[in-house]
């Protein structure tokens, strides 16, 4: 009895403001949709750094056959230049940095390389094993350490210079993070709109049914049965958009990222519909949340006994 | 049944007392008029009871409870033992009469074979029998005091308040409602009914409380409206 | 000032006429009570002057204008010749009596100047002289009621009418409110005010139309509200 | 008189709905912010196409020193086939396609790019001018035309390979024509939400006003005189919503794209904060209309006569 009753006084509160109820709906499904972005272009972010950072590694280039180069003005790189090199990555500070073994890359292996992923054949044509140089791949336990690897090597003799790939990454990641934080920053914007406008929706309702709210305080009733509908109405609009906006965002997810995204660059991990599931049940607890919220300030005023 | 123990209600700091000093008893099974010129506090004593506002100073007993010790989550069980009828009638307009009264107990929580009991044979009390299904716009205003009469007493209160419950009927038909509050004050039900209409008061010949300024200056059994006025 | 052909208003298909047959006549001047039991038609009856519902057939006259004839973006300069004042009293609460009388006259666009003058002449002719500062709640029922009249007659319309002014006050108060209602009569101004306060009409002794179900049972000069009951 | 009149009578109503004027003016600020990245996004779309498809060149590369490509069996290009090649390119149905006069770039002045462009020297150390190829750099009318001089060229004598940047540009565009559309479909759908909001904004405005209203109604003030204030509050914090956005939108393309994207990129043109002005009084516009749409819908049933 009291639940088909509390049932249908919330279905009545929803189809009187429906238009509110429709705004609540789609307001808290883009604020939450903006949230559920930014968590996954976090998390994106944290797989392709983990990804990345991993086969981050610094190449320590030495000297070449034929270099007019300073650092090589002494000709191509000794074996006791090599050992020394091999030396100072191994053992000390900078031992305990790198992950052992160092891999050696020979000219040879170089131009195999080379050969292999030159399709056009313009540069394997035109060079031989002798103009490549032999290189230490070294893999580094912390990738941020790069710098110490570095000062640590470049100046030993044979050693032509010293690269690594991070510094390419630096580009994205930070465009990565503003991303982030636009949808963040949208979000929190957002979610203030979708506070106001759940306490909107509830004191309307609440307006608009303030002469059933009067009869139920004159008659007896219990503050519960009193404000429950309404919370209800609250929390069902809310949860109705967080709804929403996880379809949204588990649709952009499955098509846009595992489908195309990964088919046009494959190299690196995306985020799957597996995670957008993950952060699905935070959204749905956040929209609960606000409409919580929004009722404890609202209802107090306008329904109080 | 109601106890008002040297009660004073000023609303706004500075302002004028709407009640002051009262002092007032009723019995179980009483039936009172509560007169007076306009502001001069009958509302205000009417919302004391129904603890709708707090008195500044005093004590209030209604229905055995101290109103001033009552938690606030405890006022639902006291106004279940008050009924009350207001000049507007306060209905549900998109429900029918019978959805009117039935609304008073499943707002309460009460099952449905009870209510299914119960709303038929207050109808019946009220005069209403046959009038079930009609809204309340298909019904002549007397009518529609009698389903609001219907509605408060439906869960049989101790207790029924009227708010100057023929305000906006004519004479005739405030007769029939004054009959009806008449019948339901014998099944032993305490009536205190707020009005300034004087024919209903002579006529009734029941005890008067009137307030001037918000203080009681007259309190007589079989009393008429206008005794210090004439 | 008020010539209403066989008007027959209708509010629900298939419904009783709210009003029937309705053919009466008040001349610059006048001063009726329109009386009648609940639902019997009077609110009805005013509404339709005010054109703020159309007869379902018939047609009406009011201050030289055919009301079926009246474009609706002419019926502001209509209500402009009409003052109405209403049961409950309908003032602006977090307004002065002086604003609530002036916005009456801001809102159809009267200059500063010209309300500057009015409203404190209209006030005093209330007998609010003094009184301008008051916020509402700060006056009496009556009080309240004489700033409505106040609000009505400030731009002082050939016709004024009343839907139970004194509904909500008690009988010394309201005798007051009936001196001004007479007074302003004196000024020229028709005056047609609905009651089923049978203390009033029988003293004031005007002229009486009185409806039932809608349809006038009687139209008598200087009389009383009962007359066929008793 | 009125003025002020109608002035006191907005502020008042805007300050008692205050939650809810904010809610539009935010909601309208997130529309308008939509509506306005997908219009700029898509001058942005403009910009790179007229851009960079007009520096858009195919490349002919005719047939080196030494190559054992299939194209080039018979050797280096010889003078003849040269000007076979420019005939097929300056006359006919091709050479109407084709910006004339045709750039020929020499092996010589690749060499001298290539060694320009080589900071690191690792090329330009080992190969010399013979060990490039002469190009004929063709740029086009209509760049979408790519096929027809690639399909005229590709197989004639001395031609060694037919390439163009074109195909590079594509994914980008793709790119940003998905946004474009992601932002045009969240600004529809945050419009919708706009509009029921200042509908619902004047609706509570009109509810809690009624006895102002019904006053003014019997007091015989004009229909005009009802509405506009309730219009106006629509209207104020619509445009509010769209000067926020625009102030919003000009900052991001302000310090965003002028400043950084302009500063890590440097080869493109970018939409300056003088298109978001271009764009602006258009959403004012909008906002504008959105209110008065929504005016319309809800004042004739609330304060009609
Ligand atoms: N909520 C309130 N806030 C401030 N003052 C109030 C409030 N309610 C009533 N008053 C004041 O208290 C006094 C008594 O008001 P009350 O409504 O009790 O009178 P009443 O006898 O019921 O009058 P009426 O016959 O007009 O209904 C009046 O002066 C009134 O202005
Ligand atoms: N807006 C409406 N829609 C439908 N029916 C209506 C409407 N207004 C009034 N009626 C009906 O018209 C009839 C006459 O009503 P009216 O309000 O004119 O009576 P009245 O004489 O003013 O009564 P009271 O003394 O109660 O004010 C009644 O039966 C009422 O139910
Ligand atoms: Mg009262
Ligand atoms: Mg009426």
């Amino acid at each position: 009895m009291r639940l088909t009753f509390i049932a249908s006084e919330v279905w009545q509160g929803l189809r009187r403001n429906i238009s509110m109820a429709l705004a609540v709906v789609i307001v808290t499904f883009v604020s939450l949709g903006f949230l559920g972005s930014a968590a996954l272009l976090q998390m994106q972010v944290a797989n392709l750094k983990s990804n990345w950072l991993s086969k981050v590694e610094v190449s320590v280039f030495l000297c070449p056959e034929a270099s007019n180069r300073a650092n090589c003005a002494s000709g191509p790189v000794t074996t006791a230049q090599q050992d020394a090199i091999q030396q100072v990555l191994t053992t000390g500070a900078v031992g305990d940095l790198v992950k052992q073994p160092i891999y050696y890359e020979s000219k040879e292996e170089a131009y195999d390389y080379l050969v292999a992923h030159d399709k056009d054949g313009y540069f394997s044509q035109s060079l031989t094993a002798d103009d490549m140089q032999p290189v230490l791949r070294v893999k580094l336990k912390d990738p941020e350490q790069f710098q110490v690897v570095a000062d640590a090597t470049q100046n030993l003799e044979g050693v032509d210079v010293v690269v690594d790939q991070r510094d390419i990454f630096k580009t994205l990641f930070l465009v990565l993070n503003r991303a982030t934080l636009i949808a963040a920053v949208l979000a929190a914007v957002m979610l203030l709109a979708a506070v106001m406008l759940i306490t909107t929706t509830i004191r309307l309702s609440a307006l608009s049914r303030r002469r059933e709210t009067t009869i139920m305080r004159m008659v007896g009733s219990s503050k519960t049965m009193i404000q429950l509908p309404f919370m209800l109405e609250g929390a069902i609009a809310a949860t109705l958009g967080a709804v929403l906006s996880i379809v949204g965002l588990w649709l952009t997810v499955h098509y846009l990222v595992e489908d195309w995204l990964a088919s046009q660059f494959k190299t690196v991990d995306y985020i799957s519909a597996s995670d957008v599931l993950s952060v699905a049940p935070l959204m749905v607890l956040i929209a609960v949340g606000l409409s919580a919220i929004a009722s404890l300030v609202t209802l107090g005023k306008y329904t109080s006994a | 049944m109601i106890r008002f123990e040297y009660v004073t209600k000023i609303y706004m700091r500075g302002a004028r007392p709407a009640l002051e000093d009262v002092d007032v008893t009723l019995e179980r099974g009483d039936f009172a008029f509560l007169v007076g010129a306009s502001g001069s506090g009958k509302s205000t004593f009417l919302k004391l009871v129904l603890r709708e506002e707090r008195p500044t100073s005093g004590h209030i007993h209604v229905a055995g409870r101290d109103l001033g010790r009552l938690a606030s989550w405890r006022v639902p069980t006291l106004r279940r033992e008050i009924g009350a009828v207001f000049q507007d009638f306060r209905l549900l307009p998109n429900k029918t009469v019978y959805e009117n009264v039935a609304f008073a107990l499943q707002v309460i929580g009460k099952g449905k074979r009870q209510i299914e009991n119960t709303v038929p044979e207050t109808l019946d009390l009220v005069g209403l029998g046959g009038k079930e299904k009609r809204m309340p716009h298909e019904l002549s205003g007397g009518e529609q005091q009698r389903v609001a009469i219907a509605r408060a007493f439906v869960n049989h209160p101790p207790i029924l308040l009227c708010d100057e419950p023929t305000g906006n009927l004519d004479p005739a038909t405030s007769v029939g409602i004054m009959r009806l509050l008449d019948r339901i004050n014998r099944t032993g039900t305490t009536v205190l009914m707020a009005t300034h209409d004087e024919n209903i008061v002579d006529q009734m010949r029941k005890r008067v409380i009137e307030l001037r300024d918000g203080r009681v200056v007259r309190d007589q059994v079989q009393g008429v409206y206008g005794l210090e006025t004439v």
